[in-house]
Parts: C-alpha cells; structure tokens; sequence
C-alpha cells in the first residue's frame, strides 16, 4: 500500500471516529431522537472496502451499524450528521435517521432496521448492473449475527443463481447484540457457509489495513471481471457497546477487544511520512468532526415538513 | 376492439410493456419455466400470464428464480431503486408471509425513507381466491392486510381491460404497487381496445348504475354483485355496483356519491371478515357521510377463518350471489 | 396488593408461569442475553421482561437463538404441538415481516387443519410503539394486521395486572396468542394482585364512565384518552373509555353496550389509518348498532405514512391527548 | 436387510404406489377438490425412512407431496384418502386437505402448502422431544427446491446451534415445480451446505433401497444417540408431473427417470421369497388402494360441519 492510500485511509478514519465520538456526546445531551449503532472498531475494513469500489457505478447497502460505511463511501459528514439528529440537511430530512441511511449519489443505496433486510435489495443492484451494462458492482454488508437470517442465506443461493456481481462484507465482530457468533452460528465458518453455494469467499483480518485493502480489492475486482458474487468475511472488533449507551453487562471482564488504530501510527512511521502527521491527523478530525456535528445540532428540525411532503403526495 | 381472456389481456400488456421499455424485466419462479432442463418447452408462469416473454425478449429479461421469495421480492425492490422496472411474481399471495419483510418494510417504505428522492417502479404481481380446492394455503385475498401497509398500492382488477391496464400503470407508477390476480378470473372474456390503455390507479368504475343500494364489490365479486343486481331488478330494487378496482389509494368519492343517492351501502369482499377491506369502506363511508346513511351498512365476506378444503365447507365458506342478493335485499327496505 | 411497573408485572408473570408448569419455556433473541459470551450477566432480553429466568429455571427453558425469526417462532410452533407451551419474543413487531409465514400461515392455522385435533398453546410476545425515535422499523404497531388473519388471538394491554393477567391467560390458551407490548408503558406503574390472575381474553374494560362519548382507546392511548377524559370534563363533556385489552375476539357487546348511551363513537388507535383496528370497530358498530349512532362516528389514528425518525415528524404523526379531545367535543357536540 | 424387512417394504411400496394410483383417476373423475403432487418415485426412500423411527415417539413434517410419507409411517389409508378426497372420515375431515395432511398419533406432524413452512416446525418436535426427554427424534422432509428457501437454511443453522435432535431429509428429485435444481441451488452439493452448518449430512440413492435403509437407519441412530441434527439428501426421481396432471412441457423428450420398482422383483428373488410373491403383491395393493379410495369417493362430504365446529369455537 502506498504512503498516499494509507494517510488517506488513516485520516478518513481518525474522522469516522471522531465522527461516532461526536455524535455519541450529541446523543448524551439529548440531541439525537434515536439510539446510534457506532461503527468503532470496523472503519479500517470499511475504508479498504470503500477503496476497492468505484464512484457513480457501484451501489452499497448496509445494516443498522452504517454510519462509518457511509463515510467510507464519500457521504457528506454534515447531512449525515444531520440525518442522524433528524435535521435540516439530512439526507432524508431526518424521516429516515441512524438505520436508514440513503446516500445512492455516493454508492449508498441504503441502510436498514432490518437484520439482513438490507442484502437481497444489493443483489438488485447488482441485477441492474448487469442487465444494463454499466460495469458496476453491489456491496452487500451485514454482521455475523445476521449471517443466519434467511434473506441472507437465500440471497447467497440467488446470486450465485443468478451469476451476480455482488460483494458481500460480513463484518463478523463477534457479537448479534448481546449473543456470541459462537453460539449463534452453527458449523466452523461463515466462510465454509459461502463457498457452500458456490461463491468464491476469503477471510480477512480487519484490522490488518493492509492485507484488507488487499483482499477488499481481489474480491471485488473479481466480482467486476467475472461477473459473479463473492463473500468476504472480515474480523473486527465492536469497541463500542451494541448500541450507544449499552452497558454490556453480558460481556465478561477479560481484556476488551484492541482497536486496530492502534497499529495506524507505526504504519505510517514506516511509510516515512512528515513528523508529526499521525496528531495532526488525529487533531483535524476532531475538530472537523466537532464542527460538523455541532453545525448539525444548530440546525433546525423540519422533518414535519418531510412528513406533510410525504403525505400531501400519497394523497393520505 | 376485440375479446380477450384476463390472462391474455395480462400476457399481452406484458408483451406491449416490455417491447415498450427495455429497462422492464420480469421475475418469478416458473415464469419462464424449465430453466436448467434440457430441451422442453417455455412454460410462461404457472397461469401462463408471462408466456413467450423470454423467447421474445430474452432469458437476461425473464429470469426464474429459486424458490426464494424474500431474495427474489428484495432484489426486485433493489433493482426498482437502481434504474430497472421489474415485474415480480409471488406465485399465490399466501406466499407473501415468506418475504413479507421485503413487502412491507422495504418495498413500501423506500420512498419514504428516502424523502422521495428515489422512485421505486415496483410491480408485484400474485394471484389470490378460494373456491378452487387449494385450501388454506392457496386461497388467500389478503389485499385488506396489504393495504394496512404505509407505501403500497394494492389493485384487484375484475376485468381484462383493467387488469392489462392496471398493469401498465403500475409499471409507469412511481411506488410500488402490488396487483392481485384472482385465480378464478383468469379465464374471463372482456372485450379491450388493442392498445390496451393503462387505468388510473385510484380510481373506481361504476359498473351500473341504479338509485336503491351502492355495492361495492372487489375483484371476483364484482360478477357476483352484477348477477345480484340483475336478480335484485327482479324484486324491483336497483342496485349500483362499483368496482374500486383500487383497494388503496381507495376511490373514495366515486363510493361517497353514490351512498348520497342510495343512502346504502354493502361491500362484498373476499379478504378478512375483521378489519379487512370491507371494514376499510364502511368505515370511511361511515365516518365521511353518516348524514347520507339511511341504514346500517352491511358487509359480506367470508368467515374469519381459514379457507377450508372440502368442496362444502368452502361453498359455505365463500359467499356467493345468492348471499349478496339477501344482504342488498334486506338493506334496500330497512 | 402491590405497586409494579409493566415490565416487572410481566417479569413476575413470567416467573410465577414458568415454577408451575415446567412444560412453559422461553425463546428468543437475548432473552438470556450473553449467550457463548465469557463470564458476564444474564441481560433478560432487551427490555428486562425475562429477566432472572435463565438463572431460576436453567439455560434448557429459557434460549437464547440465532436471529431467524422463521427458523424459531415455527420451532416454537412446533414445540406447541408436542407438548411444550412456548413463550416466544419477536423483539419489535417490526420484525414479523421476516417470519410472517410461520404466523400467518403455519401458527395461525394449525389448529384449523387439524381439526381442532390438537391445540397450540403458543405465545407470541413483541413490542411495539411510536414516540422514542427509533424510526420506521422499530415503531410499528401492527395489532390490526395481524388481527385480520384467522385463528389468531391479538392482545395489547394497557396496564400492569392487564399485561401480566394476559399473558397467563395467553399461555393457558388453547391457540396461539400474540402478545403486544407498548415500549412506551413499560415504565408506567400499576396496583396488581401479587397473584397476577389471568385476565380473560376476548373480555375489555370500562375505565372510566361516561354518558355523552365513548372512547375506545387501546394500548398506550388509554391513558391519552382518560386524560382526555378529564380535559373534557372541563368542558361539560363526560367520556366513556373503554380498553379493549384483546383486538380479536373483540369484545364487541361492551362497546356496543356504551355506544347505547353515549351514540357516539371515537376509536383511538396506533395501528393502520386504513383497514386498522379503528376500522374494525367503527365499521362493527355502524353495522350491529346503526340506530343507535347519534353522529358520525370518529378515528384517531397517525396518518397512513411510515413512522418518521425526526422529532418534530413523529410528534406530528403521533396523535396525543389534544386530537383526542378535539374529536370527541366535536363529536359530543355534532 | 433381512428378507422380511424387505418383503414389508415392497408390499408397503406397492400400496402406496397403487394408493397415489387410485387418487390419480379419482381426481381425473372429479372426485378431488384440489390438485395432488403425487409421491411416485420416493416411496422406497420414504420408507426406508419410516423404517428408522420409533412410532410413538417420533415426528415427522413434510411438504405439499406427502401422501406417500404419510402412508409410510403408517396413517390409515382410509383416513388418508377421505381427507384426500375432503370427506367425512378425513383425518381433518376434509378441513386441510391432500397438502396439510395431519397424523400426530401415526407420528405425522404435518405436512405443508409452503415451501419450507415445515421445516422449522420439526424444530418444534425436536424441541419437545429434547426438553421433555422422550428419546424421540423429528424428521423434517422437504425438497431440493425447498433448499433455497430462507425457512430451511435458517432450521439447519438452528438445529445445529440449540443441538436438536433431527434428521432433515432432502429429496432431491431435480426439480422444483418446472425448474432444474441445477438451476436454482448455487453451489455444487446440497450436503456441503448442511455440513457448513456443522450437521453430518450424507447423500444416498434413495432408488437403492437396501443403502437407503442402512443410511437411513445410521442417520436416525446418530440423530438419536448424538441428540444433533443431521442431513440426509436422497435422490430420487420424479415419475409423475409437478402434480397430477401436469404436462410437463417444459421437460424435454430425453429418456424419463427409470422406476427404482423397477429392482424390486429382483431384490425379492434373491432373498428366496416365495415364488409369485411379487405378482400377489402387486394385486394385493391395487385391490386394497382400490377399495379405500373407492370407499371414501362413497363417503360424504360433511366438511362444512367441521367449519360450523371451527367457527363456533372461534366464536366467529
Ligand atoms: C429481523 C431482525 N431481528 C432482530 C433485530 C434486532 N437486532 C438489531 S441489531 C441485532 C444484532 C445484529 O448482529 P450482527 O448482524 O452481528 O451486527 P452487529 O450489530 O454486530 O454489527 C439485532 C438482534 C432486527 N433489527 N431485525
Ligand atoms: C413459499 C412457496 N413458494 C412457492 C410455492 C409453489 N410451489 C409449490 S411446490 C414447488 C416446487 C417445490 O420443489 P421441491 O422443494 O423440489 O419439491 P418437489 O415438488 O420436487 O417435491 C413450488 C415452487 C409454494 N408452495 N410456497
Ligand atoms: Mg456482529
Ligand atoms: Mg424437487
């Protein structure tokens, strides 16, 4: 990986994470109508992901947990924040908030409140892609937890049905909500699960930014050269509770999980960058991240008006 | 102008359709059949509504899918999003509880969620109606339950002008909209102008006229309420019937001025017997023109139970003309 | 006699339920909570309703699934056919579209077609409810949907004796029941018997007196409703409040009953705006009790438009006590 | 297997052969309310199913082609045909009908007009059978078809996760309705599915009776010692159309399957059965499927009644 790709990566995380910091002190003080799933923990996979697709061509849709897969893809910070406070400026104007993120002019079809709801809409995606030609992929993520939910499982036989080019992300932290992936998940691997209906599937350690933008970038310029799906199933740590606010009662007291920033700064020691970047980095993606999130608890609520929109033209 | 069966009229608007447009594509189980057999023959849908689209139009536009509803109803819905126009099947609606979560919260919410800013060209084409045999889990018209849902249309057509024409302006409308077929209908002759014109979505037919009692009649009933209404004639009570063809976004004023000239309503409908499509309209009806009413409306449906089996019990199931003729009947002279 | 909240009501039913029958088990997601997690606490699902179950009646009654809302509520299912008497959560009824089939079709059904050979003494236990910002999947409140499918029993109490009664009558039942609980009046508090004694299903109550309007609120809008009630006091007004605890069957002679002296009807509900619960009733009452309506009957209902996440959107499409006044001093006075 | 073993197969195969024959003309003369998917193909499978379950103890689901699985466990025929035919003396007398067909006390749960619907519920019996310590198993059958239905992936993930004691049997008999399974199930085997669940799973000819009650009876056995799940995918062929009636157009003119009868009389000969066995076998079965199914074509039609019961319970 070259010094450019890993300082844009890593300063596009320092933000992602400064973003969920922000947001999570904005759900404290009361702004934030609903509870945020933060993504902390899976930004580096998500960006290695985001680096392998193409602007304008490839659509994505991802779970509950997708603030951070929204700015992989380039969704501007301020109407994200904005829909997440159900603002002025939201994508949706705050009638979809923190699930329902809709960003398809930045390759986010959609996120979901649904368990694997979001993965079958990918194969359609990836279904127009194909019939008319563009040259586009689909990215579908979901958790482990929603690796056994029937829309998935299905939507792994449908694409390979069907020969579609779609990637599918399993971010498996470990963890659905409160219940272990172990206990949850029959069989050894969600990989064996995969390649059972004939996708081609890889693991990857997420938290390893190399190796992820790798294996990020094989898959999918596989899925856009063959034309057929694939299942990448990356490991990552939930550094954060299931929801903001979750006291984690359940989970033991051993050692938490490593956030994998912590690898970033040696990394970029190695690539021999300016002194100094790694705080500057981390400095302006506070304070970016701060601005963006403050600018979007000033503005106003008008997700009533969206409603009366939304109503005057169903004629209800 | 010229005669054509419910099923032809379909098959035909599919065919004007997707020579129309080619972002149209069409999507099912056995919709094109024998998909991965050697040799054989097209089937075109198991009621035969999509033949020859694919040796027409091609298999990368006519796709048979697994046995997978919620993948298949979903991939539509994405395709929807994404710059197609797919036509989905779901084989008998009772198959609907199998990828309901891809009807009703992701089909019939995207718009919303998206504050508008994507259309969703969604057809969802399924078959419904008892009085055939299927029993419990083929005979289902669960339009009142789909219509309960925020984001759909739900369309029964009882002709095959309507039906053609329904067709084609759910393909050209912009949500999703979810057109049942009843089974028992496919076989009906109407005649259609060739061109088969699209019919307005939410809007309702008188489908004659008369001063005594309204009848609003869906789907396979509307047959019923005319043969009511000609039975009725004989009594000397003039029966309207109306055909709302639409069950949501229902007509309401074509039903309002028409309880404003009989003071009488009865609904005939095959869904729910609580909180199903008749309720929907007496409801309405009551809440929007109690002054016009001058007696209690009256609805007839099935039994709220499931559909039986035994050629009996679904006869005593299923009401019929007879049923229709007593209720309209009673309520003309009280 | 005790003070308890909802979810300590239910917690405790859950309890009593679980040490006098051992053929009672519980399933879900998190209903334990940690499992296959390293050391750690019981969570006691995610609102707290199963809380110390696992610890009292072990891991083998009380588990923890995947999240395959088919693959579990049809186990659950199954396990009511043979012997078990499952409690099995669907965390938000949201959530049903993805196994919609096991309880339209396999759960509902089952008793039907076999005859009533034998019974299925499964409950169904889901939250629902708008007003804490969780948006258009995590909102809903479906009693009206499903209570249009045949062979379900739909319950939404209201307070704390109601939910825990309930949900002993639910168990005892000999089909299936669903159980639906306000996240909103999980916190509210009520006096209960310590016995928790069932409560019968099918059976409302009158919660409060009144001879000019009746109210038939159910779920978190009885209280919207009798605080209503007080506002219309202020102005000459005497409301009925009738809770119909159970959506279907529906106790429909005591609405009728008040309807009698009140004439005047309003439904409050937070389900469908079209084909919904309040639908249901305002179209049985207009038909069994026509003459004796004195004005339009009314519903309160939010609009037919997906929950909307921001503040501002859902405060607008959630009716509270002021639309309820509205419509029942216009009503009382039309 | 033994001579006897096989002899009550045979005689059992027979029958139900005749059985589904006799329902087949029954329907041609309108005696049938609905269409019927007839068994002919599976029986031996079927049986050699039967044949590793514990009556009274076990139960089985199986899916809208279930008169032959009914016949297996031994369901009265008469009870089977009058709800076949919606008559009085129906085992739901006349309610459900040729596709949900029940016989709890015969060990048939159920059998379904869904795709896959059946599957989760044999969860249920495994269930009881494990809580309340019965020692009984659950069978769930279904298709190859019914394979990629959310409803199954899902069960053979749960099973594997809570540990349930049941065999799900897949009969694959290369088509779902008019499409090739070949088609419509990604992947290369359906049992490299259930394996990445974690089930055992085997594959046997179901047209081999004698492995099929040898792989049938070990997969039970395991089921019930191990108190796990396991698969079992049996091919077998499809003789008759999708229903009867059917005219299968979309099948090309290639050579039909072959009749695993077909090996019967052979098998018979040389276990040294008596001589003419097969011949009063044969006529044996079509006399007594004739008689059943003539009896219930004489028997009323009382299912209205058991409407009126229905509804008066339901107080509808
Ligand atoms: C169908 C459905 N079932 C349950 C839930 C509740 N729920 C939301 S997130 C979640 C856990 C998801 O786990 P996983 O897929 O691993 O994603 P993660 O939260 O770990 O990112 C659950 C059970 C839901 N939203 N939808
Ligand atoms: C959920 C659902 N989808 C579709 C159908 C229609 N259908 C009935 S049987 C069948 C084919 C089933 O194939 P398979 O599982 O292989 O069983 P087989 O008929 O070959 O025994 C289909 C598509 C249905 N009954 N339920
Ligand atoms: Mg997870
Ligand atoms: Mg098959």
């Amino acid at each position: 990986m070259s010094a450019e790709t890993l300082t844009w990566l890593a300063e596009k995380a320092w933000f992602i994470r400064a973003f969920e910091g922000a947001i999570a002190r904005a759900a404290d003080a009361g702004e934030v109508p609903g509870l945020v799933h933060l993504s902390n923990g899976a930004e580096l996979l998500e960006l290695a992901v985001a680096h392998a697709l193409k602007p304008g061509l490839d659509q994505v849709t991802g779970s509950h947990r997708s603030h951070g897969i929204a700015l992989s893809l380039g969704v501007d910070p301020y109407g994200l924040a904005c829909e997440i406070l159900g603002r002025e400026g939201g994508l949706s104007s705050g009638l979809g908030g923190t699930q329902h993120l809709i960003a398809p002019e930045s390759g986010l079809l959609g996120s979901n409140g649904i368990v694997g709801g979001q993965v079958p809409l990918a194969l359609g995606a990836a279904l127009s892609a194909k019939t008319l030609g563009t040259g586009g992929i689909a990215v579908a993520y979901f958790g482990d937890g929603a690796a056994n939910q029937g829309a998935v499982l299905e939507s792994l036989n449908l694409a390979s049905a069907l020969k579609l080019p779609v990637l599918f992300v399993c971010e498996n932290n470990g963890l659905g909500q409160s219940t272990a992936s172990s206990y949850a998940a029959g069989g050894v691997s969600l990989l064996g699960r995969a390649r059972s209906f004939g996708l081609a599937a890889d693991h990857v350690d997420g938290t390893d930014v190399v190796e992820a933008i790798k294996v990020a970038d094989r898959l999918a310029s596989w899925v856009r050269s063959a034309g057929s799906p694939a299942f990448l199933e990356a490991s990552v740590p939930r550094l954060s509770g299931h929801y903001h606010g979750d006291a984690e009662t359940y989970r033991g007291n051993g050692a938490g999980p490593t956030d994998p920033f912590d690898r970033l700064p040696k990394l970029l020691a190695d690539r021999d960058v300016p002194e100094g970047l790694v705080a500057e980095m981390k400095a302006r993606a506070e304070a970016e991240a701060e601005r963006v999130v403050a600018k979007a608890t000033q503005a106003a609520d008008v997700s009533d008006k969206a409603l009366q929109r939304y109503l005057k033209e169903a004629g209800a | 102008m010229t005669k054509l069966s419910l099923r032809d009229a379909l098959n035909r608007a599919h065919h004007q359709i997707m020579s129309a447009d080619d972002t149209v594509v069409v999507i099912g189980e056995d919709i094109l059949g024998g998909s991965g057999v050697d040799g054989g023959q097209e089937l075109g849908g198991v009621f035969g509504v999509t033949a020859g689209l694919a040796a027409r139009f091609g298999e990368a536009r006519v796709i048979d899918t697994p046995i997978s509803e919620t993948a298949f109803v979903g991939m539509a819905t994405g395709a929807a999003m994404t710059g197609l126009k797919p036509i989905v099947e779901v084989m008998f609606c009772d198959f609907m509880g199998v990828c309901f979560d891809q009807i009703m919260n992701q089909a019939a919410k995207a718009r919303f969620l998206s504050d508008g800013r994507f259309d969703l060209p969604l057809t969802i084409r399924t078959t419904m109606g008892a009085g055939d045999g299927s029993a419990a889990m083929h005979s289902q018209s669960i339009y009142g339950l789909l219509a309960t849902v925020p984001g759909l249309v739900v369309a029964c057509p009882s002709t095959p002008a309507d039906a053609a024409g329904i067709l084609k302006a759910a393909v050209a409308a912009k949500g999703p909209v979810v057109l049942m077929e009843h089974k028992g209908l496919y076989g009906e002759m109407g005649v259609v102008d060739e061109a088969l014109p699209p019919v307005p979505l939410g809007k309702g037919r008188v489908v004659r006229e008369g001063a005594d009692v309204t009848i609003v009649a869906v789907s396979a009933f509307v047959n019923r309420a005319v043969e009511a209404a000609d039975l009725l004639n004989a009594e000397g009570i003039e029966a309207e019937v109306i055909d709302p063809r639409t069950i949501k976004p229902l007509d309401l004023p074509l039903i309002l001025e028409s309880v404003k000239k009989t003071g009488r309503l009865l609904v005939a409908a095959e869904d729910a017997a609580f909180g199903g499509f008749a309720d929907a309209v007496i409801s309405a009806v009551s809440r929007a023109a109690f002054s016009d009413l001058r007696a209690a409306p009256a609805a007839i449906t099935p039994p709220d139970a499931p559909v039986p089996y035994g050629r009996k019990a679904e006869a005593v199931w299923l009401p019929g003309t007879d049923e229709i003729v007593a209720a309209a009947s009673a309520l003309a002279t009280a």
